[in-house]
């Protein structure tokens, strides 16, 4: 076991260098002037440009941007621009070349939303996509599943912007059940918390349960029709416990997999939920950076979103092999 | 069911049917599959739409550029004058907001912008899915770690992300649509070419190949013969999933506001801007919102009559619970 | 509840007379076929029934019945089942639930996947008990371990917390024996039980069976393909065929004096270790003139990854074999899953690279060529895989599989191709015109010759069959293997043949090479392997073999008792 | 002189989001009458999407004091807090009165109001405002508008108080001979300077406190409201400051007890929870974001909805330009065409309709404080008149018409956007001049289009003064010595005249502010007959409010709201 999560540590690490590599480069090597946006609205003299350029090490060969970046991340590094050193403490990304802020903090500071957003809508969308997907396992052929197969394909087909608008459209200009979502923090006040995500929870799920209902049936009719469901049966269990018990157990394993990795990449893909509800969460802090090339802020982001799936991934395989005793981890 | 497929093994033939053995063999199979039949008609119907877009416009007399100032009131921000958003003799679907393009030309216009994207992301996609896990899975232990590590890495990737940066990062000279295709292909390719590599794998093992390795084939022609047609199956079924999968993609995308570039329509961006009038001119969201909703669902609905027509097993279970 | 119940059937309550099965007119209709068709049989206390049949006779369809288990998956049954006083086929779900595993219990025949894998053994015996006798988790527990112990799991208290796949194939079988026992079930239907296993874990199993038949007292019911089988662990024997009952009757009159004719052919295809061999194929005189030579050779495949390179564990599926296979004679090759026969096969034609050794082939060796270099030599070396389904392309018709060798070998007339290719259909008796059908259009024994069309089209030397017949059905098996020994007689041939089925190699070998654990454990003339063995493993192995005669069934069984208690 | 200027409208907006501002009539509407004197009270919720760029007084670039930062700092002069045309007046805040100027307006001094002081209770000084000036000479400081450096003596070179010995760190074009006087020393004539002081680098900064560029995360307040917590891009949240009055502060009337600033929010959600209003948002404004055409369709149908909406001009005009030193905009037959051929209609139908936009034929907007007036040298009616276009082709020689190529950047529902383009496209096609669209993002399109090296053959643009005067909105774009090849140019039009030049610098030594908007008027109307730039229309701004808000009037010198002056009660 730990043999094998020190190769999964290593293996992680080569896969977020190569990432930090590839992001880095390709965004660097971009037209666009950064020292510029750092300086401001067209105020900006030549001279100050420059010292700018300097104090974020802008004028160094890309390559030693880079490994200054990477150094950064791990042992933080120190910046001249200002009227002072500034130091910026370990995990440094660089500062937003817009707001001037740490990047660090910026991520920290939209983490919650992102987190509220796809738990809460994880969280619905696993129960139903999953209860759903049993019944109509169990219903196979009948009305149930024919409803089921249906939904999952509508969901399916229905890109998560059209939902959200739906139900903006519906549930707040003409019903006027709930207010616009806007973010509120659950500390602050959990009941406005859920009040005001509850709208796009419930676009994720639309969309993200339907897959969840497609593998819940396909995994648990592939799982009622295994020899040892039949062996339960033969021995006189009642069919409420031989599908409650063991064939539950059986269908749901591999979705730990799935639900795992997804709930990591939805951490950044929710990109598009966030911004037609116009919650702050990392998806809109990306969008609006890409907008104004604020490269630490993307950077920032891509290598979060892309640490977060190389982690998930490890996880997934290690609840995987408790899960499942026959998996052993190599 | 369990007793049932025992008992059904038992008293069928004594083999298993095995997958496919021909295009007419797959189409007599998927004839039976309503819904994917309806689905492939509404593909059909997409893209002889999206072809003949020229024509279908000359036909109503319009096109997707030409401002009709007339047909909106500038008072109240440019709401088409008309009911239903102008829906008329003149304007099929009626006008968009603010310019009072029609908005038939338009969709029709759009089709082919989501469809060419989302075709020719998914060829692309297949193209190096198929080359990757191909090689990954022929090819030798060496080859194999380092692309599946690689394919690995692409499917660790934050692609959306990643999309979402690159296109709003390169500089607006370089073509939208191209952009966007290669785009969706630099992170779509990555399940094919798992599924190309899992199928590669457990197909070399199979006897057949080892006897056509007996028989003296080079390892190209190994790979077209024994190993290529194996894959056909499972990977015309993902394809047929992957094109609205691409088609969602490239919506969302223009959604952003990172896609194709608005003097070109596309569903996505025209979705994008109907965001707002979706209380003030409900049909400006209706048309792009159900045109893309029945492409997709079209697709898919032909995606999983594909897979039930190729993959023989799902096709014994459909049929026993009919 | 099932506590009296369960006691009644043991104890003294359950008279001779009634019937612990009565199956009266029993029809099992699926949409579209009739599986069984009228069938009737009683099953007295204590006694053993085997029914006998082969693949589509509608045994399993049967046996399933007995307990309800077609209920609600669309079959068809009418009829009247009464099993221990419950007649199944009008009985309330529930009262058919209650029936199940407590009063009668039932073993599969796949061991491998007939236990949930996400519970430990012990829990899931536990739980099966405890639902039927309503015992505390602790009662239940033990009752687990006591069964598992009774059935010869060793350190049963600790294994009963082990996972399903902690336990071999054998193991498992005896774990799933155990749960049946453990509610002391009046009757037992064991669903092909042994199958699936090797020989001496077959033996093994029908050991076991017998002797808690004894013990218990449990009435028996053994469905199985295989005559070998029943010989000595039933009293009566009921043949099947096309869902009905052609012969009835006592085991040892029905195999020494079958009546109908579906059983004298049932019998007359069994390849019978005890037989003297009936085939010519070893007519022929061989010189010891080797044409292929292995010398230790090796095959080690890695054993999961090492954090660093270098340090990689392997494991040897073939580990150091020296032998050589001499022109023109055929050789047998036996042993029992995972002793690295077909791995030895499949590096005797090079389609794996030996990691280790010399594969020398008519001088030449040719273990570690190149295959570019090793074009020439293919025409020379072929192959005839076991399984009929994964050895032809689904995809191609099976003249253009079988045309293949001639395509590669740059034969560019497509007349003289598609002539030669129908030429050798016919030969394996196939009709020609059927170059153009696809392989699901054959049965299983006609794959199997469109196989050997193939790997004989361009004249080869040396052709290793690789369990040629063990996916085909006994009747079938016979046929095939006479075709191949037509063959090597007309032809310069040289014969391989891996199997694990004693009895078919005795008949077709004239030298027989016995494998264990990787290794050459005895090689020998066929006669002197099979009557004067001189490994304790070859005897073993002999031992374990089924045999038809019951009195020898009973003799061999005490000769396997002799040797496991001497080891 | 008078450089880079504009506040150019947010690019990246779904919905036009300016921060620019110009009210006309206010149409504050709630259930009982406002009262100043009883409206204290309640907690103000501002919706925005974006955060101020920095609290920093030296860095904000806005002028009138700003919005939410004229809560916190009180400069010189500020904008006139009234509703319609008096709102783009200046008046005394810190100071006296709007300035005295001497030695032909190349001076001006003002005296400190008695009783002024910080939110910590000391005594605000002439050297604190002058501190606050130096401060924002800083590098370390950037953000500000440049005015000062180029107007101020000898302050080209002047690097800010922080760096240097003791002379080189004093900026000796601003004395203090005591703490309540302050005098400037300019090295050529501006009449509006009153203008400048509304910035907020003219907030006085007390120099113990300051802490460089720390010194945002805790600026020390002059206004009515101070900092009680802040996040950035987040929220804000001001509470009052004891130590302000409205005995001292005859302007601001600071109504809430609490302003809760919102920000980071997308412009529909901020426009959908105003409408709805529901819970807090009954109490809520935005300083930064207009309403949509997309809601505009919905007040005809929504009466209590139309009456929550407040209109005023932000005098912005948006024009289409090109370089007249260079064919064929050169020859101004082709430049009259390009007048006539365009159709005003669809343009201003593509950035919301009449109710956003008003055609545009003078180059000032329709002020009085610009010094508008009324002319149209070549009448295109409302969608253009392409017969009179092909004929001044002809004249040209283009007798087939022409091929140009039009830029656009990729932003939608963007002035200088794709629909805007598209409209123009449409329009020249009828007068057998086509266009040819080019895509550039709307991140570079400015920078582009500012450098002559990148300049595209035509593109629509936009320009709004920092301060509703004739003077910074016509100088940067006619003024040839305004000229800048090496980028940041807004004389697009490449326009060197020297009668022009000669009249600017003539109208700039003029102090009163009536006389001086007749004289831009005046020279409006004489450059519009060159047609160096083709005018195409003048933005309005219409703002949502919440049910309980009162007193929301639009500014006719900031376009938003006046959060100052705004009741929840």
């Amino acid at each position: 076991m730990a043999r094998y999560l020190l190769k999964r540590v290593l293996g992680a690490l080569v896969v977020l260098l190569v990432l930090s590599a590839v992001v880095y480069l390709i965004f660097y090597a971009l037209p666009g002037n950064p020292a510029q946006l750092v300086c401001g609205p067209k105020t900006c003299q030549a001279d100050q440009l420059h010292r700018i350029e300097v104090g974020l090490g802008l004028d160094q060969p890309i390559w030693l941007q880079y490994w200054h970046f990477l150094v950064g991340i791990v042992a933080g590094r120190t910046y001249s621009g200002g009227p002072e050193v500034i130091h910026c403490a370990a995990p440094c990304l660089g500062y937003s070349y817009q707001t001037g802020e740490p990047v660090t903090g910026l991520l920290l500071d939209r983490l919650p939303v992102s987190l509220s957003l796809i738990v809460g809508g994880f969280v619905i969308w696993v129960t139903v996509g999953v209860a759903l997907g049993v019944l109509s396992a169990l219903r196979r052929g009948r009305a149930v599943d024919r409803i089921a197969t249906g939904l999952t394909l509508a969901g399916n087909s229905t890109p998560v912007f059209l939902v959200g608008l739906l139900l903006l459209i519906v549930f707040c200009v003409y019903l006027r059940w709930l207010p616009f979502p806007g973010y509120q923090a659950l500390t602050v006040n959990p009941l406005l918390w859920a009040q005001n995500l509850i709208l796009p929870w419930v676009a994720l799920s639309v969309v993200s349960a339907a897959v969840y209902t497609r593998l819940t049936r396909t995994s648990m009719l592939e799982t009622l029709s295994e020899d040892h469901i039949r062996t339960f049966r033969a021995y006189g269990l009642p069919e409420r416990r031989v599908i409650g018990r063991h064939a539950l157990r059986g269908a749901l394993t591999p979705l730990i997999t799935i639900g795992t990795i997804d709930l990591a990449t939805s951490l950044t893909g929710t990109t598009l939920t966030e911004s037609l509800f116009g919650l702050p969460g990392l998806g809109q802090l990306l969008v609006s950076s890409v907008r104004n090339i604020d490269l630490p802020v993307v950077v920032g982001v891509t290598l979060l979103a892309g640490a977060v799936i190389v982690v998930a991934n490890a996880a997934a395989d290690v609840l995987y092999s408790v899960a499942d005793r026959r998996v052993a981890l190599a | 069911m369990t007793t049932e497929a025992l008992a059904a093994d038992e008293i069928g033939p004594p083999a298993p049917v095995p997958a496919s053995t021909g295009a007419r063999a797959v189409w007599r199979k998927l004839r039976r599959e309503r819904a994917a039949m309806v689905g492939l008609a509404v593909v059909v119907l997409l893209i002889l739409v999206a072809v003949a877009a020229p024509l279908l416009t000359a036909i109503e007399g319009q096109d997707y550029t030409t401002y009709h100032d007339t047909l909106l009131n500038s008072a109240r921000g440019g709401v088409p004058t008309g009911d239903l958003g102008g829906i008329g003799g003149a304007h099929w679907l009626g006008v968009e907001p603010q310019t009072g393009r029609d908005l038939f030309a338009r969709v029709v216009y759009g089709a082919r912008v989501s469809l060419a994207v989302a075709i020719s992301a998914t060829v692309l996609q297949l193209l190096i899915g198929l080359a990757v896990g191909l090689t990954a899975g022929l090819a030798g232990r060496i080859a194999d770690g380092v692309l599946s590590r690689f394919t690995d890495l692409i499917l660790a990737f934050p692609s959306l992300i990643f999309s979402i940066a690159l296109l709003g990062i390169v500089p607006q000279s370089f073509p939208r649509p191209v952009l966007l295709v290669l785009v969706l292909a630099l992170f779509g390719w990555a399940g094919t070419a798992r599924i190309a590599r899992g199928q590669a794998l457990t197909l070399k093992t199979r006897d057949y190949v080892a006897a056509a390795r007996l028989a003296g084939g080079g390892g190209f022609r190994l790979a077209r013969r024994e190993i290529l047609p194996g894959l056909a199956a499972p990977v015309i079924t993902y394809a047929a999933l992957m094109v609205p999968g691409n088609i969602i993609a490239e919506a969302g995308l223009s959604f952003l506001g990172v896609g194709i570039n608005p003097p070109t329509p596309s569903w996505g961006q025209m979705l994008s801007a109907a965001t707002t009038w979706f209380g003030g001119d409900p049909m400006y969201v209706f048309v792009p919102g159900v045109l893309l909703f029945v492409t997709v669902l079209s697709f898919t609905l032909l995606g999983d009559g594909l897979r039930n027509a190729l993959d023989p097993r799902s096709t014994n279970l459909s049929r026993r619970a009919e | 509840m099932s506590t009296g119940k369960t006691s009644a059937a043991v104890g003294t309550e359950s008279t001779v007379d009634t019937p612990v099965v009565s199956v009266a007119d029993l029809s099992i209709e699926f949409p579209g076929v009739r599986a069984v068709d009228g069938l009737s049989f009683e099953l007295a206390p204590g006694a053993a029934l085997g029914i006998v049949g082969e693949s589509g006779s509608g045994k399993s369809a049967t046996a399933l019945a007995l307990l309800g288990l077609h209920h609600g998956t669309g079959a068809r049954v009418s009829g009247r089942i009464t099993v221990a006083g419950t007649e199944v086929t009008a009985a309330t779900p529930e009262q058919v639930r209650r029936l199940r595993g407590a009063t009668a219990a039932m073993v599969f025949q796949d061991p491998m996947s007939a236990l949930d894998p996400y519970f430990s053994v012990g829990s899931q015996i536990a739980e099966v008990y405890r639902l039927h006798t309503g015992a505390t988790k602790q009662a239940a527990r033990s009752r687990a371990i006591e069964v598992l112990d009774h059935v010869g799991i060793p350190d049963a208290a600790r294994r009963a917390g082990d996972f399903p796949h902690q336990f071999s194939g054998g193991q498992r079988q005896r774990a799933l024996i155990a749960m049946a026992l453990a509610c002391e079930p009046r009757l037992l239907i064991a669903d092909e039980p042994t199958t699936a296993l090797d020989v001496t874990v077959q033996a093994q199993i029908l050991d076991l069976l017998h002797q808690l038949r004894a013990e218990t007292g449990m009435a028996l019911l053994l469905v199985t393909h295989d005559l070998g089988v029943i010989a000595g662990t039933v009293d009566d024997v009921l043949v099947m065929q096309h869902g009905r009952s052609v012969e009835r009757g006592p085991v040892g009159r029905v195999l020494a004096a079958p009546e109908h004719p579906y059983t004298r052919d049932l019998l007359a295809a069994v390849p019978r270790i005890d037989a003297p061999r009936q085939l010519s194929l070893a007519d022929r005189p061989t010189t010891p003139d080797p044409l292929v030579r292995l010398v230790d050779v090796r095959q080690d495949f890695p054993a999961g990854h090492g954090l660093l390179p270098g340090r990689r564990r392997t494991v040897a599926a073939v580990d150091g074999v020296t032998l050589d296979v001499r022109r023109g004679e055929t050789l047998g090759v036996v042993g029992e899953s995972g002793s690295g026969k077909t791995t030895l096969a499949r590096m005797m034609v090079r389609l794996l690279r030996p990691t280790g050794g010399r594969v020398e082939f008519d001088g030449t060796d040719i273990g570690q060529l190149p295959d570019r270099r090793l074009a020439p030599y293919r025409r020379d070396l072929q192959m005839v895989f076991q399984d009929p389904i994964s050895a032809l392309n689904p995809r191609r018709t099976v003249g253009e599989s079988v045309a293949d060798p001639l395509r590669a070998a740059g034969i560019r007339d497509e007349r003289r191709i598609r002539d030669t290719v129908r030429d050798w259909l016919s030969r394996v008796g196939l009709d020609p015109d059927r170059y153009d059908a696809y392989p699901h259009e054959f049965s299983g024994g006609q794959r199997q010759r469109i196989g050997i069309a193939r790997a004989l089209v361009r004249s080869p030397r040396l052709v290793v069959c690789d369990e040629p017949v063990s996916a085909l059905d006994v009747s079938t098996q016979a046929q095939v293997i006479e075709l191949l020994a037509e063959l090597r007689a007309e032809l310069d041939l040289t014969l391989v043949f891996v199997a694990h089925d004693l009895a078919v190699v005795r008949q077709v070998s004239d030298r027989v090479a016995v494998m264990h654990h990787g290794r050459l454990v005895e090689l020998a003339d066929a006669e002197t392997v099979y009557t004067d063995p001189q490994q304790t493993y070859t005897r073993e192995l002999i031992a374990a073999v089924p045999v038809l005669d019951p009195a020898l069934a009973a003799e061999r069984r005490a000769e396997r008792a002799a040797l496991r208690a001497a080891g | 002189m008078i450089r880079k200027t504009v506040v150019l409208v947010g690019a990246g907006a779904l919905l036009a989001g300016t921060l620019a501002a110009c009210g006309q009539s206010g149409s504050g509407t709630s259930t009982t009458a406002f009262d100043p004197k009883t409206c204290q009270g309640g907690t103000l919720k501002v919706l925005n999407q974006k955060d101020i760029t920095h609290l920093d007084p030296a860095r904000i670039y806005t002028s009138g004091g700003g919005n939410i930062p004229s809560l916190l700092f009180r400069t010189l002069t500020t904008r006139n807090r009234e509703a319609g045309a008096a709102g783009a007046k200046v008046v005394p805040d810190l100071a006296t009165d709007t300035g005295t100027p001497s030695d032909n307006a190349k001076t001006w001094t003002y005296h400190l109001r008695a009783g002024v002081k910080f939110e910590d209770g000391t005594a605000i000084t002439s050297q604190d405002v002058k501190y606050g000036i130096e401060r924002s000479f800083s590098p370390d400081l950037p953000g500000g508008a440049a005015y000062l450096r180029d107007w101020l003596v000898g302050a080209k070179n002047y690097a800010g108080p922080y760096k240097g010995d003791a002379k080189s760190r004093d900026l000796a074009a601003i004395e203090t001979p005591n703490t309540t006087t302050i005098v400037f020393h300019l090295n050529s004539p501006h009449g509006d300077f009153p203008y400048l002081a509304t910035a907020t680098q003219f907030a006085p900064v007390p120099k113990a406190k300051d802490t460089g560029v720390d010194y945002e995360k805790h600026p020390v307040s002059s206004g009515p409201y101070k900092i009680k917590s802040y996040q950035k891009n987040k929220s804000l949240v001001l509470e009052r400051n004891t130590n302000w009055s409205r005995k001292v502060d005859p302007e601001r009337l600071a109504c809430p007890d609490v302003v809760d600033v919102t920000s980071g929010l997308n412009p529909d959600v901020i426009n959908q929870r105003l409408a709805a209003g529901s819970g807090d948002d009954a109490n809520a404004v935005t300083t930064d974001t207009d309403l949509g055409p997309a809601q505009l369709s919905q007040l005809n149908s929504n009466p209590e909805l139309a009456k929550r909406v407040a209109k005023g001009n932000f005098p912005y005009t948006y024009y289409l330009t090109y370089d007249t030193t260079k064919a064929p905009f050169d020859k101004p037959q082709v430049r009259e065409a390009f007048s006539y051929a365009v159709n005003r209609n669809s343009v201003i139908n593509a950035v919301g309709g009449s109710s956003l936009a008003y055609p545009a034929t003078t180059f000032l907007p329709a002020q009085k404080s610009m010094g508008y007036q009324a002319y149209d040298y070549f009448p295109a009616g409302k969608s253009g008149n392409p017969a009179k276009a092909k004929q001044l082709l002809a004249q040209a020689g283009y007798p087939h018409g022409l091929t140009v190529t039009l830029a656009h950047n990729n932003a939608a529902a963007d002035p200088s956007g794709p629909e805007v383009a598209t409209a123009l496209q449409d329009a020249l096609k009828k007068a057998g001049i086509t266009v040819k669209l080019s895509t550039v993002d709307s991140n570079s399109f400015y920078d582009q289009l500012n450098n002559p090296k990148t300049q595209p053959q035509l593109a629509v643009a936009g320009w709004g003064a920092d301060w509703p005067s004739g003077g910074p909105f016509l100088i940067p774009l006619f003024d040839g010595r305004q000229i800048i090849p090496s980028g940041g140019n807004f004389n697009t039009a490449m326009v060197n005249d020297k009668a022009v030049n000669a009249e600017i610098d003539k109208i700039n030594g003029i102090t009163d502010p009536a006389q001086a908007a007749k004289a831009w008027g005046a020279l409006d109307a004489s450059m519009g007959k060159q047609a160096w730039y083709v005018p195409l229309y003048h933005g309005k701004n219409l703002a949502l409010f919440g049910k309980n808000v009162k007193n929301a009037w639009v500014s006719d010198w900031t376009g938003v709201y006046d959060v100052s002056q705004v009741s929840v009660k």
